[in-house]
C-alpha cells in the first residue's frame, strides 16, 4: 500500500487535523467525536448536519461551512460513525429553527442516525432525518435498503444549505431536500479498486481491461463488470441509466456534473463532460449549471460518476448561491 | 434449577472480550470477503473498551451493567456493528432492569427482547444473511429448553450458532454493506454468524462444555 | 492503460472541449491552435500567458479566467505546444498594455516561446517572457536549463493575474513575477508513475515498496529513489528541503501549498498539509495562506509536492484578490 | 562538380517525409528510454503534413521552400523538435534565399548556419548528447570533402551520424526532456542523433550509395 497514511488507525484523525489546520479560522473540531463545526453557528438557522464514513472526502467534513453544512462527523474509512457521533453532531449545532440531519442512504448510517435522531429528540431537540438515493446503479428491491447515496449528496447539501443561509423553516429546508433528491440521479463507473488504509490492499481485484459499470462508492459492484471501453462509450452508459430514470426529457434544465473517484485526474474528467455535455444537447437538455471535479470520491479509486438534477428556478438560484467549504481554489 | 448471577454474567461478558479482541484480524477478513472488511475492528474497539471499563462499571443490577455497555457500543462501534449490538444491549439491559441475578425464562426474554430491539433498527428478516439468523434459532432453543442443565444449553445453541454458519453460507446477504455486493456475498459465510458461534464456542471450552463444531470456520 | 480516453490523439482537443463546454460564458477556444483565452479582454490591462504540455491540468487552460491567466495554449501531453501556437496565444490577448508570458523552466518550452515572443516583437507587440523555477530537487548546474518550473506555478499566475487585473504596469506585473519566484519553492514526491494516453504505459518503473523523492511533473527523477516512509517522514523530507532552499526563517509569514499530482485523494493531501502545518510551526512560520488540491498534476501520478511562498503584504493581498476560472467548487 | 537543384533538394525532402513518417513508433520508443517518448510523433506529424504540402508550396526558390518548411514545423511540432527543426530549416533556407540551385560549398554553408540557429536556440554544447553531435561532425567532414561525388560525400556523412549514436551512448543528456532524467540517459542512444543518421541511412539507399552501418539502431 502506497499512501501518504502515518498509523492507519489515525488516518481520520489526522487529515480531520489537516482541514482544521488550513481552515484555523472557518472551523472548529471536537475530535473525540470525529466531529467538525463551523465557528459561529445562528441559532436562528436551520442547521444541516451529515455524516457517514470517511473516504469519500470533500464529502463530509471538507463541506461544512456558510451556506453549507453546519457540521459533520466522520467514522472511520467506509464505516458509519459511533452513535455517539452522530448524535453529539446534533447537538453540537441545535439550534432553535431545527436540525436537519442529511443520511446517505446505508444500512449502517441509516441505523446510527436513527439512534442518534431518537436519542436527540429525547434531549428536545427539533430534528429531521432524510435519506439521499441518488444512485440508478441498482434498482431498488424489497430485499435492500434501497438505492445508495453517492454523489447527488453534493445537490442536497448546497441547495439545503444556501436555503437555511436564507432563514427557511425546518419544513422549508426539509421540502428543499424532497424536491432535489427526487429530481437527481447518478450512476458511477470504476477503472480500478481503491486501498482503505486499515485493509491496505484492494476492496475488489479486477482486470487490466475492465471496468466496473454502476459501481458504488465503497467498491460494491452494480450493473456489470464489461470490457474497459472508450470515454465516449463509457459516458453514454452513464448518461443513458440517468437520463431514462427520471427520465430527463426535452425542454429540461438541469445542472450536470462529472464526480472523480479520486484517482482520475482533471483532464480525463473534461473529457467526460465533453462527452456528457453533447449527450444532454442530443437530449435537449439545457445546462444551467455544471460541476467538474471531485466532490464525492472512493479514496483513490480510478473512474467517475455522472450525475443530473433537473433544476427549477428555485434550485438555481440555490445552488447559485455562495457558500465557503474548507474546498477551494484560491 | 438456579439463577443466573451478576457476576456470572459479567464473567461470561469478560470472556467474550477476550473472544472478540482476539478474533479482531479474522472476523475483519470474513467481512472482507463480501462486505467491508470493518467488523471485527469495529467490534474489537468496542469490547477493547469494554474489557477496560468493566470492573469499574455501575453494577448495581445486570441492567444498569447492560445499558452501560451499550453506551460503550454507541461510543466507540462504527458500521452496523455500532447500533447493532448496542441496541442488543440495551433491549437485554432493559428487561433486566434493577435485577442482580435472573432466572432461566429471564434470560431467555432478554436476548428475545435484544432480537426485537435489533429487527426494529435493522428490519432484518429471516434468511437475510445477518447475525438474527443465529439468534433466532438460538433463541427458539432456549425456549424449547428448560435451563436445568446450563451446560447443556451452551451446547445446544452452540450447535445453532454453528448449523447458521451452514445453512446461510449460500445466501445473498440483504442487509448491512455485505447486501451491496449482491451475488457476491454468496458462498461467503456472514462474520456476523460466525462471530456469534465464536464467542459461543469459546464460552463452552471456558466453561467446559464439550462442543465439536461442524462449520469450518470454528475448527481452525 | 485504462483512462477515459476516446483516441490518444484526440485526448488534448478534447478535454480543452470539455472545459470549453463547461464555461461558455467565461471562456472561449481558438481549437486549431490548442489555446483558451478569456473573454472579453480589456486592452487597458496587462495580459497574461501561459502555455507547455498537457497533463498538467488544471494548468494551464482551467487556470485561465479573470484574476488569472488571459489566455493559454496546451501542448501534447508533456511536450511543449508548436512556436505557432505560443505566437497565436500571445497576439490573441496582446494588449495595449503588453503581454507577459509565463514559461515553466523547460528546454522545450523556453525554445518554443522564445521564437514565439521574438515573432510577436517582430510584429510589434509589447511582450515580457518571465522564467518560473521553483523546483528545488535538482540543483542548477551548468549543464543544465536550470530548475523546473512546477506548481509555484501557480503562485506567480495567482499574483500576476490579480497585479494586472488592478491595473499594474507591464514592468510592474514583470516586478511581481520576479518577487514570487525569488520567494516560492518546491518539491515533490511520487509514489506511482503516470500513463501519458500516447504512450499507453508507464512513464518510468518503481517498485511497489518504493517512492522517487524531488520528481518532477514528467515523471522526472530527482533526488533518491527510496523505501517507503510514512506520511510524517515524507512530508518531513519535502519541507526540509523547500524550508532550506531559500530559507524560510522564524517570523516568516508564507503560504503553504498541498499539491496533489493527480492520482492521490484529498484525504490523503490533509494528512500531508498536517504534518506540515505542525512543521512551519516548529520552524516559527505563520501560514497566512494555505492551499490544499491539485494545481498542477502529472496526469495520474500518485503522490504530492509541497510549495512555501514567503509573503509581504503585497503578495498577501495579490493572492487574497478574486479570481474565476474552470476550477471551482461549487 | 555540378550544381544541387531544387528539385534535387524537394526529392530528398520527400524521402526523409517518408523515413521520419516510417519510424514514427520506433523513434518514440526510443525517446521514451530517457526522455518522454514524443520525439517520433513530434517529427511526425510535422513532416506527415510537410509531405503532403510539398507539392503544392511556394517553389520559386530553395529558400523559399525551406521557409515554408520551417514555418510548418512551427505550427506543428510540439516538444523541442519544433523550435530545433524549424529553426534548422529557418537558417539553411535563409542562407538559399532566391536561389534555384546551390553549389557543395552553398550546401555546406546551408548546413552550417542551421547548426548555428539551433545553437542559439538551444544553447547546446559538444556532448550534451543532441543531434548536434552528429550534426557538428557531419559539417566538419563536408568541409574537408570537395563534393565532387555526392554519393561519397553522402557515404561518409553517414558514417559520422552512425558513429555518432555509439560515442554518446553512454553520455549523460543535457539537453531536452532527456536532460531531466540524469544519469538514466547514459546507456541509451540519443533519439535525436539516431534520426539524422536514420534518415542519412535512407538516403544512402535511395540513391543507390553504398554502406554498411555499424550502431545496432541502423541495423534492424
Ligand atoms: N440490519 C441488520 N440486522 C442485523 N444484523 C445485521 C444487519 N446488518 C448487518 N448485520 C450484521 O452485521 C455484520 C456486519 O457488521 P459491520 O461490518 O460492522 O457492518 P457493515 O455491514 O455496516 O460494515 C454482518 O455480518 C451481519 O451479521
Ligand atoms: N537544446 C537542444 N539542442 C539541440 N538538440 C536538442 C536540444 N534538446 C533536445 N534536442 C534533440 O531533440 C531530441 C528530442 O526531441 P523531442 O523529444 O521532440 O524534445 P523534448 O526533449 O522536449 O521531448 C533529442 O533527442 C535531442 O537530439
Ligand atoms: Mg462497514
Ligand atoms: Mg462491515
Ligand atoms: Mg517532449
Ligand atoms: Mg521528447
Amino acid at each position: 500500500m502506497k499512501k501518504f497514511v502515518n498509523n492507519p488507525e489515525n488516518f481520520v484523525p489526522e487529515f480531520m487535523a489537516g482541514v482544521i489546520a488550513a481552515n484555523p479560522d472557518l472551523l472548529e473540531a471536537m475530535p473525540e467525536f470525529q466531529l467538525i463545526k463551523r465557528k459561529n453557528v445562528d441559532a436562528s438557522k436551520v442547521a444541516i448536519v451529515q455524516g457517514s464514513g470517511s473516504g469519500h472526502e470533500p464529502a463530509h467534513v471538507m463541506a461544512v461551512g456558510p451556506g453549507m453544512l453546519t457540521a459533520a462527523c466522520q467514522g472511520p474509512v467506509f464505516a458509519a460513525p459511533p452513535v455517539d457521533a452522530c448524535l453529539e453532531t446534533i447537538k453540537s449545532v441545535a439550534t432553535d429553527a431545527g436540525v436537519l440531519v442529511l443520511v446517505n442512504n446505508y444500512q449502517g448510517d441509516r441505523m446510527a442516525w436513527d439512534m442518534a435522531t431518537e436519542m436527540a429528540e429525547a434531549e428536545g431537540i427539533k430534528v429531521v432525518q432524510f435519506h439521499i438515493n441518488d444512485d440508478v446503479a441498482v434498482q431498488d428491491s424489497l430485499y435492500t435498503v434501497g438505492r445508495r447515496g453517492v454523489a447527488g449528496n453534493f445537490f442536497v447539501m448546497k441547495a439545503c444549505g444556501a436555503a437555511a443561509e436564507a432563514g427557511a423553516s425546518l419544513d422549508e429546508v426539509v421540502a428543499i431536500a424532497e424536491k432535489v433528491n427526487n429530481n437527481v440521479r447518478t450512476m458511477g463507473v470504476a477503472l480500478t479498486s481503491c486501498i482503505p488504509p486499515a485493509k491496505g490492499d484492494p476492496i475488489f481485484d479486477i482486470g487490466d481491461d475492465e471496468m466496473e459499470v454502476g459501481v458504488g462508492i465503497h467498491g460494491e459492484p452494480g450493473r456489470e463488470r464489461t470490457k474497459m471501453k472508450s470515454a465516449a462509450e463509457i459516458t453514454k452508459i452513464l448518461y443513458d441509466a440517468v437520463q431514462s430514470d427520471l427520465p430527463f426529457n426535452s425542454g429540461d434544465k438541469v445542472a450536470l456534473m462529472v464526480n472523480g473517484l479520486g484517482g482520475t485526474p482533471p483532464a480525463e474528467l473534461y473529457v467526460v463532460y465533453n462527452e456528457a455535455a453533447k449527450l444532454a444537447a442530443e437530449t435537449g437538455l439545457t445546462v444551467a449549471r455544471n460541476y467538474v471535479g471531485e466532490y464525492c470520491t472512493a479514496i483513490e479509486m480510478a473512474g467517475c460518476s455522472l450525475t443530473m438534477l433537473k433544476l427549477d428556478d428555485e434550485l438555481e438560484k440555490l445552488l447559485d448561491a455562495p457558500a465557503e467549504t474548507a474546498c477551494r481554489i484560491f | 434449577m438456579s439463577a443466573i448471577s451478576l457476576e456470572q454474567i459479567e464473567k461470561t461478558i469478560d470472556i467474550t472480550c477476550d473472544t472478540v479482541i482476539r478474533n479482531e484480524k479474522y472476523f475483519s477478513d470474513l467481512d472482507g470477503l463480501a462486505g467491508d472488511g470493518d467488523f471485527g475492528t469495529s467490534l474489537a474497539t468496542g469490547f477493547k473498551v469494554i474489557k477496560k471499563d468493566l470492573p469499574e462499571i455501575d453494577k448495581s443490577a445486570i441492567g444498569a451493567m447492560l445499558l452501560k455497555i451499550s453506551m460503550i457500543c454507541s461510543k466507540h462501534v462504527g458500521g452496523s456493528s455500532g447500533p447493532i449490538w448496542g441496541t442488543g444491549f440495551m433491549r437485554a439491559g432493559m428487561v433486566s432492569k434493577g435485577l442482580t441475578e435472573v432466572t432461566y425464562e429471564q434470560l431467555t426474554d432478554m436476548l428475545g427482547s435484544a432480537i426485537e430491539g435489533i429487527v426494529a433498527r435493522g428490519g432484518a428478516q429471516r434468511g437475510d444473511k445477518t447475525l438474527l439468523d443465529a439468534l433466532w434459532p438460538i433463541h427458539d432453543k432456549m425456549k424449547e429448553m428448560d435451563g436445568s442443565d446450563l451446560g447443556a444449553v451452551l451446547a445446544a445453541i452452540t450447535a445453532e450458532a454453528d448449523k447458521a454458519i451452514d445453512e446461510t453460507r449460500t445466501l445473498v446477504a440483504h442487509r448491512g454493506r455485505a447486501s451491496q455486493v449482491g451475488e457476491r456475498s454468496a458462498d461467503t459465510p456472514d462474520p456476523g454468524i460466525v462471530g456469534i458461534a465464536t464467542i459461543l464456542y469459546d464460552w463452552c471450552k471456558h466453561y467446559g462444555v464439550d462442543y465439536t463444531p461442524t462449520a469450518a470456520e470454528l475448527n481452525r
